[in-house]
Order: C-alpha cells, then structure tokens, then sequence
C-alpha cells in the first residue's frame, strides 16, 4: 500500500520539479521583461535596468534583477547607458483592494516622470481609469518631487486636488468620478515618494551603469 | 465550477481556465486510469489528489511560461482548480473504474463540455460588460460598458440567466412532450 | 324564502373588515409622493418630467409584459409598481440617459420582484434594487450631476437623450453633491440650501421638507410605520453626533447628515417599504438602527459619499434574521419561543 | 512582508472583498447549505473555525517551503496539510467534546473539498501575510463566508413560502440572491481605507 | 365607579361599535314559532340523552333531556306542546344533529311551573354544580361550555376572583347590555351561586365604556356589603374573550394551553350570571334566551327573549328582512357563524341574529384577494401575540405542523382581529381553522394508528390531506 503512495507521490515530485526546472528559465525571462516593458513606461527612453536593494546601512546594492520585493529599486538606462533614472515601486489601499503601482523618478528634473500599475482590482471603467485617463497620467509627465536645499525632506509633498484645479507641479488633478482610487494613488505616491526620495537622490553614483549587472 | 466563475469575465480568459481544466482532467483521468490496478482502495483519494495536484502545479508554471498577463489575469484560481469537484468527481467515478482509451475519452467530452459552460458565462459577460469578443472590439466608438457584468453580481447574474434559460428549454420540451404524448394516446 | 336560502352568502368569520387595502395603502404612497414628485419637475425641469414618466413607464410596462409572458393576472392595478416607478425615479440622477432609466426599470421590476413571485415576496426593496445595479452597470453616468439650467423647463442635459446603449456625453457643467464635497473637499452645504432642495442630487431627494410631508402623511393614515424612518434618524444624528464631537473638523455634524443625500427619501419611503422590513415593532426599531449605523458607517469610511441604498438593502437582506430572532412573546407564554 | 493595518485585512476580508460574494469561493455549500438558518449557521462555525486552523498550518508549512526554497511544492503540501488538519481536527473534536462534533461533525468532511479554505491559504501567501495578520485574514474570511450563508438562509426560509415561479425555484433564486447580496456588499467597498 | 380605567389588555382592534340602532330597545318576548326543534348538543360536550318519546305531551320548563356524562347539559322544554319527532335538524356547523321537534300548544298559557330551588347561601358546592348542570347553562356568550364544568374546581386549585364578563365587544350585539340595563337584580342574585361554587372572594363586573349606563345601574344595585366592584373597560375587540378580559381586570395572563383556573381566576358571561340568578332559586331550566335581532338586513331590529328552538326561517320572517338580505349569521360579525340553512334552530349560545344586505361591502367578500404584502398589521392586531402573517404563508404552503409547533397556532382563538385588518383580504381566520382541524384529525389518526398497531395501514401524510382538503 505504501509503495504505492510513495511511488506516485515519487513521480509527482520528479513531474513537478522537472516542469518546474524547464519553465523557470522562461518564466524569470517573462517577469524581467515584463518589468522592463513597466520601467520603460515610467522612464521614457530607458532601455535597460538593474535592481539595487536597500541595505541595513542605508545604502544600496545591486542583486540580479530576477529578484523581487517591495525594498528594491530600479535603475533605468537608455541605449547610451546612460541613468535615465529610477522606477520604485509603492503600493497602498485602494477603492476595492491593494493597488500596486512602479513610478519613475528624474535625479535631473527631481520630478515623477510617469506611472505604470501594477497590479489592481479597481472598478473596470471607473477605478481603473488612473491607467487609462489621459488627463490623469498627464499629471504625471513632470510632477515635482524636488527635495528641500538640505536635502532632508521632499520640499512640498506630493497633495491631490479637485479634477480641473491643478496650479503647482507637485499637486494631481483628480478623475471626477474616480475620487477614491485617484486620491488612493495620489496618496500611496506621496507617501512612497516622502520615504524614497530624500535615500536615493543623494545616492545617484551607485545607480550608474556598471557592466555585467542586468 | 465554483472558483471558475471569478475568471469569467472575458471570453479569453474564460477559454484559457477551461483550457486549463480541460488539460488537468484529461491528463489526471488518464495518469489514474492507468495506475488504478496498483491503487489500493484506502488511499484512492489521496492519490488522486496528489496526482491532480501535480498538473495543476504544471499547468500553473506552464501558464507563467507562456504568458505572464495570462497568469496575472487568472491569479490564484488556476491552483483552486485542484478542488474543483468535477475533476475529483471524474477521477473517482469514471476513470477508476474504466480503461485508458474510455477514460481519455471521457476527460475530452467533460472538458469540452467545461469549456463550453465558461465560454457561455466569458462571451455573455464580455460583450455585455467590454463590447468586445476576445477582446475584438464589436461596436462602435460609442458603446456603453455595462460594467456590472465584469464585477462579481454580473457572473452570479449570467450564472443564473443561463440556467434560466436552460430549465425554461427543459420545460418547454416536456410540455411539448406531455401534449405530444397525449395526442397519439387519443 | 326559498329564494333567499339559495343566495345565502356562506363565509368564514369575520364577516366585517376594516376596509384597508393593499391598493389603497399603495395609492396614498403615490399620493404621499406627489409633493416630492411636483417639486422635482420644478427643480429639474423637462429633464426630471422625462426621467420619472420613463421610470413608471417601465416599471408598469415591464410588470404588465411580464404577467403576460407567464400567463398571470395582471397586477398593475395594484400600485405596487407605479410606487416601485416613481421611488426609483425620484432616486436617480436627473441627467441620466432615458435608455438607461429604462433598463433600471425593468431590472427592478423582473429581477427586484418578479423574479420571486411578484408583490409580497421579495426581499428587497425593487425601486432600490433598480438603482444599485444600476450604480454598479453605469457607474460614470449615475454619478454626473449637472448644473441646473435656467432653461430647464425648455431643454435637457445632451445626455439624457443619449442612444441606447451608446455612452451620453455629458455637459461640461457638472456639480458636486453636498455629500461628495463634504467627503472629498471638505466643503460644508448650507442648511438652509438643504432644506429647501436647492442643492445638486438626485430627482427627488433634494427637499426634505416635502419628504417629511409626505412622510407624516402616510403616518397620519396609519400606512407606514413611523418607528423606522424614526429609529434610522435617530441612529444616525446619535453616531454621526458622537464622531462630530470627537472631531468636529474631519465629522460632519448630524444635521448635515440628516438633510444630505437620500437619507430622508430613503428612510420616509423606501426601508419603511413593508414587503422588506420586519414585522414587529422591536424588529423594526432594530432594523432602523441597523440602516441608521450602515449609512454612517458608509458615508463616512466607505469609498462612496452615499451609502443609503446600501445600508437599505443590506437591512431589507437581514430583515428575515431578524423577523427570526425577534417574534411576538405569545400571551401566555415566558420569553421567546424556542 | 506586507505591512496592512489588521482591521484593514479583516473588513477586507469579511465585507469588501467577501468570499463567497466576490472571489465566488465556496459556492457550492453556498447553494447547499444556505436552505436552513440552523445548518447555516452551524456550517459558518465550522469553516471559519477550520479557516483559522488550516490557515495557520498553511503559513507554517509556507514559511518551511521558503526555508529549503521549494516554492513549487505549495499546492501539493497545502491540499495535504489542509486535508490532514481537518481530519486531526475532527478526530480531536470526537474526542473532546461530542456534543460540538455532533453539531460540526456532518460539515466536517464537506469542508476539506470547500475551494474557500484553499482559496485562503493561497490568498495569504500571495499577499505575503505574517502569522498574527493570516490569523486575521482568516477570522475575517470566516465571519465573512458565515455572515453571507447566514443572510441567504434568512432569505431563502422566507422565499421557501413565496410563490416563486417554478421554472426560478432553487438554484437560479439562489444565484439571482447571491448576486444581489454581492451588489449589497459593493456598498462596503473603500471602507478599509 | 372609575371612569375609563386605563385597564386593558395589548393590540386588538377597534370595529365600529354599530350598537346604536337596538341598546335603546326593551326586551321583548318573541312570539312561539309553529315548530320548534331543540338540539340535544348545544354545547361543548356530549349531547344530552332525550327523556321524552315522540307524541308525548311536555310543559314548558319541563326537562326532556338529561345530561350524557359531566361535560353534558339538560335540555328543557321551550314551550308546552307535543314532542312531534326525534330526529335530525341542521345545525350552524354545517352537519345534521339529532334534536327534539316540538309543537306548541296553540292555546297554551305557556306557564312555567317551578321545581326544587336551590339557595346560594344554604347549598353546598356540590349541590351549587349538580343544580347548574341540571338548569342546563352554558356560556351564553356564545362559548356553550357547560358552566357548571368551569366551577368544579379540580385538586389544588383555587380562585380568588370571579369575573363577570360584561365587556360585549362584538359589534351590533346588545344582548348583554339590555340584560344589565334590566336584571341588574338576576345577576346579583346569580354571582353568590358562582362565588360559593368556587369559593372566590371577590367579584369584578367588567364592562365597556360604551354602555357606562349599563355601569352605572349596576354599580347602584350592588348589594351592601357584597365584595363586588363594577370596572368600566375601554372599547376594545376582543375584551370579551376571557383570556384578554383576565388581563384588563386583573392584569394576569392565563399561561398558553392552561386555562383561567391557573391565574385563579373564572369568568362568567353577565348574561349567564344572570340566568343562574333567575333560575336557580326557582328551580328552572334554561327554555329562551335574549337575542338581538339586528343588522342592515333586518327591518325590526331589537332584543328579543326568543325561546329556544326557534327557526331562524320563523325570527327572520317575524323580525323582517330587506329584500336584498344577502348573509345572516349567529353571533357577532367577528365571530359569529354563517348561517347555510334557515332550518337552523336559535340554540343557547345565539347572542345574535345578524342580517346583512348585499349592500354591506365587506371588502372580504368582494374585493381582490392580494398577496401578503407583510404590512405587520395583524401582528400588531392579535391580542395573543402570534404573527398570523406568518402563520397565513405557513397555512398556504400546508405547513401545519411548523404552525403549531413553532407559531403557537393552537393558541389562537379565532377572534378574527387579523382578518379584520388585513388589507389583503386574506381569510387568515379560515385558515387557521382548516389547519387545526387537520392537525386535530392527524392526532386522532396517528392515535387510532398507535392504538392498532398490528394492522398495517396506510400511511397519510397529514400535509398532503389538509392540502387537498384546502384544495377541495
């Protein structure tokens, strides 16, 4: 009776694992690209990335960019090599469950260059309009996260506004219609953007291109 | 059918769930047709789960493999085809019982059978709810989504409207039957 | 005599009735409603004219087509779903495209009451199962408010006469809702404004003081049981009062709960609906109450600025619990039966 | 790790994002269980309870899988864990207290197939929940999946005695509830913000 | 005397009072019919055994039947004549029973002759029960329970507190008033026969304030000394039914199932209180009963002393009908019978003859019937607190067991509040009765079945006979 549980649990394993050894190499390959086809979004011009993750120290190192975790952060750089600048992730409560979204950030501009979901369950047509709405990603074309002369602090700190009353770089415009999920990720980017960019924008040498990190 | 119809809403990832039950069925039905001989009855259901377990872990990775969107669309309902009852249902009821050739034969019809039912809920929800067929846009620049058809009430909704029409079908052919019935008695 | 014994009428006791009648009750609702109804054309103009006849019109078309399909009596001499019509009706947005007026109709009346065996057995309020799903299919469109325009009376919004199925374009000049502006800009509406009507919200929520009208009314003519709008309001100014205490800035006080939104509409004429409410006087206290927290506890935390139909729905759904758990102690008997 | 607030993952998992009304986990005792209030409630009892228990085995036999970084054994250990915790679960509650085995006991077997308990399992590892944050994932997932069978009993003991048309009678009432119970609970969307 | 106490009893219903047109009227006496037929069953019981035979000459007031058993009255002779037959008469529960046809002797002085008094101060309980019986009362409310049956108190049981049901809430009927109006001195004389019988110690009279002068006669005739008050009640359906009139007076509830006797308390009709008084010290039996002839279809409408026995072909033809007369029944409109044949006898328990017209809409009889709309109206109507809405829906899916095991349907007693209200027009009262006569039968059948257990029968499902007995 055992043999026989054993066996096929036996194959099963050896089924599994061998599935799993063929198709993890395809699979890592879809997320890098995936991911890449996300940076590229956030950081028009960049071509290719490397993943750096937040130390103890403060500091950060470059991993294989195969890794995952809401503590990495991406270089983005263009044909040239090149730093175009940074995609970071940040995620927070949206209308219906957890929006994730990869943002990208300028070291020149000190501005949020674009923002790409990455995973939500917002309403379809309504929520998920922070996509799709052209006036809502306008928004973040050139949104100024530039930091205080100390360098401490975000300077002004990301604020949502009413759709239509947009008058400083760092505000965003809210979809009518939409409130909750715009402000959610008018929000979720503040607050991502007080934590990360006073630790990354002192530390631009470290994300510059270096070969054989990809 | 239970976890199936959170993925309903487009035809395609409709197709790609029945698509993937499908596989699971017909490839367990036949792996436990074959092994029934060496299967001791007291650990028949433990084996099978074990065995439908392994391919839907395949078909999961094989699924990540060839589109990660696909994947991302159909998330964790792809593992909760394990407890799909249909599969166990099968697996104990017919291909125990039956050779490979009968068995393999029976996981094709009830798979196709499956797909069929997800494509009905996926087309009705998709047209309604997107305007579109696998994803093919069919109205207009004007159409109006009703967006409840891809939220939860809509499948529920679609669910019923079906089984609606089908016990209406039902009763429509044995009312036609009771009368035919009656006429060739007199 | 011997006439007489043939036509002698044999029946059951009682022999006399009080003369109440389901028709009748139904019909002072409508009567009740007709302030509110009167003041909506005036407010909106052709556009609420259009919007309530196309509710009606397809709440009773869809009513009367459906008893005919299955071979019933036809049931629209009851009012139930005029009532149904001019409830639903008065709770949408005055822009909405006719079209989609029309497939809220027949949603509340087949899939609202029909479905479950018609007037008397089901278990939501129809008028509101109407709205909601029609909130959840068109969430942008019953979500736009327009300015209204001094040229109301001549004109409608563009996209009330929008082609079936086609998305209306709305007008530019949209406005907020006092509940939308309190939840998302923090900007308070005049009490005056909101006792009045003269705010932006649906047809027929605006003016509480004709609410109350009616309401009393229907109170006065025993039709309605006056101890659930009560026990609604009262929850509400209670919990809403205590958050407005702890913090007066990010609470809005209870008034301002009371007179926004469809709570007045919704407490007066739609959780007091008999079919979804229970049928004891405790019940239905714990009934309000339970509606009453629902639509604070919406409002303030939830994701929409208006929870009423909500927290309706969600008492009409809990009503056979608590019909369950609380049912007369006979005479004679101690405590709750088993 | 996920840093979600704990009464955010309980609303969450109980009212906005319920089981059975919006992931359609558990349907079949749904439609099975929902025609008496009694059973109902028993049955809600009875999976929150194995909830909590075999998604606390679940997070456990999660972390070991990370520990010798065999991520593609999940499925297979958590069906079996899933399995085995049910079946301890009742050899224990036989033991210790018949009376609760006679009142779980029939649902007992029904559970282990039930996708909701599975569906959990999966649902707090993607999301990448600690233990205490699992433990509330779960209670709130069972209060959820109880609150919806015992609010579709009340209703179908109702429309037991309504003059439902035949051709509606059963499943398709059922549905037709269940979808207008989960347009109710759209109402709770956003609260856990 | 206290003036609209606020002593009352929970929900219950305010009907139109419509006793304007006869509480003005004297009572009269209604003249002999040519036959008059006395069922032997005219109460809740066995029937009386005749003691007369056919073509036997009998005195009015003479007893010509006795009592079958102790839940079983003596019948009396309503007139002098000739026992004509013995045979079947139709009575108002639709069946035929047998009864006693007698002519009256066209010439006769109808007098009465006396028989063996019995004293309330003197008798002993036993006497006081065993004289009752023999006068052959019963519940001249309507009831027709033997009331001697109600005084023998059983082991360990007491009552401190007689109650003189005086409320008569029934519309039209003024049965009860006229008697307290004008024997004020018979019920006085009746209440020591009943307080000795039980041994109560006190007496409360409880009458509506729609007849405060019926009150106020009676508050002036209480003997010196008597323990007896006189309560004026609000005008409120059903305070005469016992259960709600223990409540208003004394504020105690009978428990559910048990009876007055478990609050310590009995309850007499007035009008029975009063026949005790006018027969027992002169040894009489029960021979007419005072009746109001009243309602929309009747031309001379008034309070009648008619003697039993007569046909309601004979008072409605004496009294006078209008042409339309579509309905009659016995009793009040809420509770009263309907009546299938004029062939029935007027029997100790008729309080009233109602005629309507087909003018009368009773939106019962005409209008829609429509769904339950679950208004609570009848929950809030039903002065023993069951949900008849439920109970109705219950009724209608033949749901009888569930009724009465989990609604208390066997505590209703079929007052009719419900039906009164109820905008749907639901016959709930009706219903409740099917129900309980199927449930009744099943009991005997199952009992019948456990008592001969070898024979294998049938097995009946007690549902689906009560569905195809509604069906039917």
């Amino acid at each position: 009776m055992y043999r026989a549980v054993v066996g096929i649990g036996l194959a099963c394993g050896i089924a599994i694992v061998m599935v799993y050894e063929l198709t993890g190499p395809i699979i890592r390959q879809n997320k890098i690209e995936m991911r890449e086809k996300a940076i590229t979004k956030v950081l028009p011009g960049a071509t290719t990335s490397a993943a750096f993750r937040l130390n103890q120290s403060g500091g950060f190192d470059p991993v294989p960019s195969d890794n995952e975790g809401d503590d990495l952060v991406f270089a983005g750089y263009d044909d040239n090599h090149e730093l175009v600048g940074l995609a970071i992730a940040a995620r927070g409560m949206g209308y219906q469950d957890v929006i994730r979204l990869l943002y990208g950030y300028s070291f020149e501009k000190q501005a949020i260059l674009g923002i790409s979901v990455l995973e939500s369950r917002e309403t379809p047509g309504l929520g998920d309009r922070i996509e799709t709405d052209p006036d809502f990603l306008r928004n973040f074309g050139n949104l100024d996260v530039s930091l205080t002369p100390d360098g401490a602090e975000l300077a002004n700190l990301i604020e949502f506004v009413k759709p239509g009353e947009k008058n400083d770089p760092w505000q965003i415009d809210g979809i009518s219609g939409a409130t909750v999920t715009s402000k959610a990720t008018a929000n979720m980017l503040s607050e991502s953007s007080a934590r990360w960019i006073p630790t990354v924008h002192p530390k631009k040498e470290v994300f510059q291109y270096r070969e054989g990190v990809e | 059918m239970c976890p199936v119809l959170a993925v309903t809403n487009t035809a395609k990832n409709a197709l790609a769930m029945g698509l993937a039950t499908a596989f699971v069925l017909i490839m367990s039905n036949l792996v436990v047709s074959s092994l029934r001989r060496y299967v001791p009855k007291q650990v028949r259901i433990v084996t099978f789960i074990l065995v439908i377990a392994t391919f839907v872990t395949i078909v999961d990775y094989l699924i990540q493999a060839i589109s990660l969107e696909l994947h991302k669309a159909l998330g964790a309902f792809i593992s909760l085809i394990v407890v799909n009852c249909l599969i166990l249902g099968r697996a104990e009821a017919f291909a125990s019982k039956n050779g490979i050739y009968r068995s393999l034969l029976d996981g094709l019809g009830m798979g196709v059978g499956f797909i069929m039912a997800l494509l009905c809920l996926g087309v009705v929800r998709e047209i309604l709810g997107s305007g579109s067929l696998f994803g093919l846009q069919l109205f207009g620049e004007g159409y109006q989504e009703w967006i409840i058809m891809l939220l939860p009430p809509g499948g529920f909704f679609t669910l019923a409207g079906w089984l609606l029409l089908f016990n209406w079908l039902a009763k429509r052919r044995e009312r036609r039957a009771n009368s035919t019935g009656k006429e060739s008695i007199s | 005599m011997k006439r007489l014994a043939k036509i002698l009428d044999i029946r059951s006791s009682p022999h006399v009735a009080s003369g109440q009648s389901v028709d009748v009750i139904m019909f002072n609702v409508v009567l009740a409603l007709l302030p509110v109804t009167a003041f909506a054309v005036y407010t909106f103009g052709l556009a609420a004219i259009l919007t309530l006849a196309t509710a009606v019109a397809s709440c009773v078309g869809t009513e009367y087509a459906l008893c005919r399909f299955t071979g019933r009596e036809t049931s629209i001499g009851d009012w139930s779903s005029t009532v149904t019509g001019i409830l639903y009706g008065l709770t949408l947005p005055p822009s909405l495209a006719l079209w989609m007026v029309a497939v809220g109709g027949i949603i509340a009346v087949s899939l609202g009451k029909f479905l479950f065996g018609g007037l008397g057995y089901n278990p939501f309020n129809p008028a509101l199962v109407g709205r909601t799903v029609l909130q959840a299919t068109f969430p942008v469109a019953m979500t736009n408010w327009p300015a209204t325009p001094v040229d109301r009376f001549t004109s409608v919004p563009s996209s009330t006469l929008a082609w079936p199925f086609t998305e209306p374009a709305y007008d530019a000049v949209s406005t907020a809702t006092p509940l939308a502006s309190w939840k998302f800009e923090q900007e308070m509406t005049d009490t005056g404004d909101l006792l009045l009507g003269t705010v932006s919200g649906s047809v027929g929520e605006t003016c509480t003081l004709l609410i109350l009208l009616g309401g009393l009314y229907l109170v006065a003519r025993r039709m309605m049981n006056w101890r659930i709008p009560v026990a609604i309001l009262l929850t509400v100014a209670l919990f809403s009062g205590l958050l407005n205490l702890s913090n007066p800035k990010h609470y809005a006080d209870p008034l301002f709960m009371w007179l926004s939104g469809g709570l007045m509409l919704g407490s007066v004429f739609m959780a007091t609906d008999m079919v979804g409410c229970p049928m004891t006087h405790p019940g239905c206290v714990l009934y309000g109450i339970l509606i009453g927290v629902l639509v604070v506890v919406i409002r303030v935390w939830g994701g929409m600025p208006e929870g009423v139909m909500y927290a309706i729905l969600l008492g009409n759904a809990a009503s056979p619990l608590i019909d369950n758990w609380i049912q007369p102690r006979v005479y004679g008997t101690t405590g709750n039966q088993s | 790790m996920n840093s979600d607030p704990l009464w955010a993952i309980f609303l969450n998992a109980c009212l906005i994002n319920n089981f059975v009304l919006a992931y359609f986990l558990g349907i079949c005792p749904f439609l099975g269980v929902s025609g008496k209030l009694a059973t109902a409630t028993r049955m809600g009892g009875a999976v929150t309870f194995v909830m909590v228990v075999s998604s606390m085995s679940a997070f456990g036999i999660n972390s070991l899988l990370l520990m010798i970084d065999a991520p593609y054994l999940k499925l297979i250990s958590f069906i079996a864990v899933i399995a085995s915790t049910v079946q301890l679960v009742e050899m224990f509650i036989k033991k210790m207290s018949p009376a609760l085995f006679r009142a779980l006991g029939i649902f007992l077997p029904l559970i282990t197939t039930n996708c909701a308990i599975l569906g959990l399992a999966l649902f707090q590892t993607n999301k990448g929940y600690g233990l205490l944050q699992s433990f509330v994932y779960a209670l709130g997932a069972g209060a959820g999946f109880t609150l919806a069978l015992v609010l579709m009993a009340g209703l179908r003991e109702k429309l037991e005695l309504a003059k439902t048309p035949d051709i509606v009678k059963g499943t398709v009432i059922t549905l037709v509830l269940a979808g207008l119970l989960s347009v109710c609970f759209m109402g709770f969307a956003g609260l856990s913000n | 005397m206290t003036l609209f106490s606020r002593k009352t009893f929970a929900h219950g219903i305010h009907p139109p009072g419509l006793k304007d047109d006869t509480k003005g009227l004297p009572i009269r006496q209604f003249p002999f019919a040519p036959v008059l037929v006395v069922p032997l069953s005219q109460h809740i019981g066995k029937p009386a055994v005749p003691v007369v035979r056919e073509g036997q000459e009998v005195i009015r007031g003479q007893c010509i039947a006795q009592p079958d058993g102790f839940l079983s009255v003596a019948m009396h002779a309503p007139a002098s004549g000739v026992v004509r037959r013995i045979g079947l008469t139709p009575s108002i529960t639709g069946r035929m029973t047998s009864g006693i046809f007698i002519d009256p002797f066209p010439a006769s002085t109808q007098e009465v002759p006396e028989g063996t008094p019995c004293d309330a101060a003197t008798a002993n309980p036993e006497e006081i029960v065993a004289a009752i019986q023999q006068a052959g009362v019963v519940g001249l409310g309507g009831a027709g329970f033997p009331t001697h049956a109600k005084l023998k108190m059983p082991e360990g049981k007491s009552v401190d507190t007689l109650l003189v049901n005086g409320a008569e809430c029934e519309p039209y009927l003024t049965t009860d008033h006229r008697v307290m109006l004008e024997h004020s001195d018979d019920v006085f004389a009746g209440i020591p026969y009943l307080m000795r019988a039980t041994g109560a110690t006190r007496t409360i009279i409880g009458v509506e304030a729609n007849k405060l002068d019926a009150a106020a006669v009676l508050n002036a005739a209480i003997p010196d000394g008597a323990p007896i008050t006189v309560e004026t009640l609000p005008v409120k359906y059903p305070q005469g039914a016992e259960k709600m009139l223990i409540k208003a007076l004394l504020g105690r509830e009978v428990p559910s199932g048990g009876f007055p006797l478990d609050v310590h308390a009995i309850c007499t009709n007035v009008t029975t209180t009063a026949e005790i008084g006018r027969l027992l010290p002169r040894g009489l039996g029960i021979q007419e009963r005072v009746v109001t002839i009243g309602g929309p279809g009747i031309k001379n409408k008034g309070n009648y002393r008619v003697p039993i026995g007569t046909p309601l072909r004979f008072v409605l033809e004496w009294a006078g009908m209008e042409e339309n007369l579509t309905r009659v029944f016995l009793g009040g409109p809420m509770m009263g019978q309907a009546v299938s044949s004029l062939d029935i006898p007027i029997t100790k328990g008729s309080s009233g003859v109602i005629g309507f017209t087909s003018c009368e809409s009773s939106p019962l009889n005409d209008s829609k019937h429509y769904p339950c709309i679950r208004c609570g109206y009848c929950v809030d109507a039903c002065p023993i607190f069951l949900n008849p809405s439920q109970l109705g829906l219950l009724a209608e899916n033949g749901e009888y067991l569930r009724m009465s095991e989990d609604f208390h349907l066997m505590d209703c007693f079929e007052c009719g509040c419900c039906t009164f209200v109820c905008p749907s027009h639901i016959q709930l009262v009706q219903h409740f009765r099917i129900a309980k006569a199927a449930l009744r039968k099943a009991k005997v059948e199952a009992k019948a079945k456990d008592d001969a257990k070898d024979e294998p029968k049938p097995k009946d499902e007690p549902k689906a006979e009560a569905k195809a007995k509604m069906l039917a």
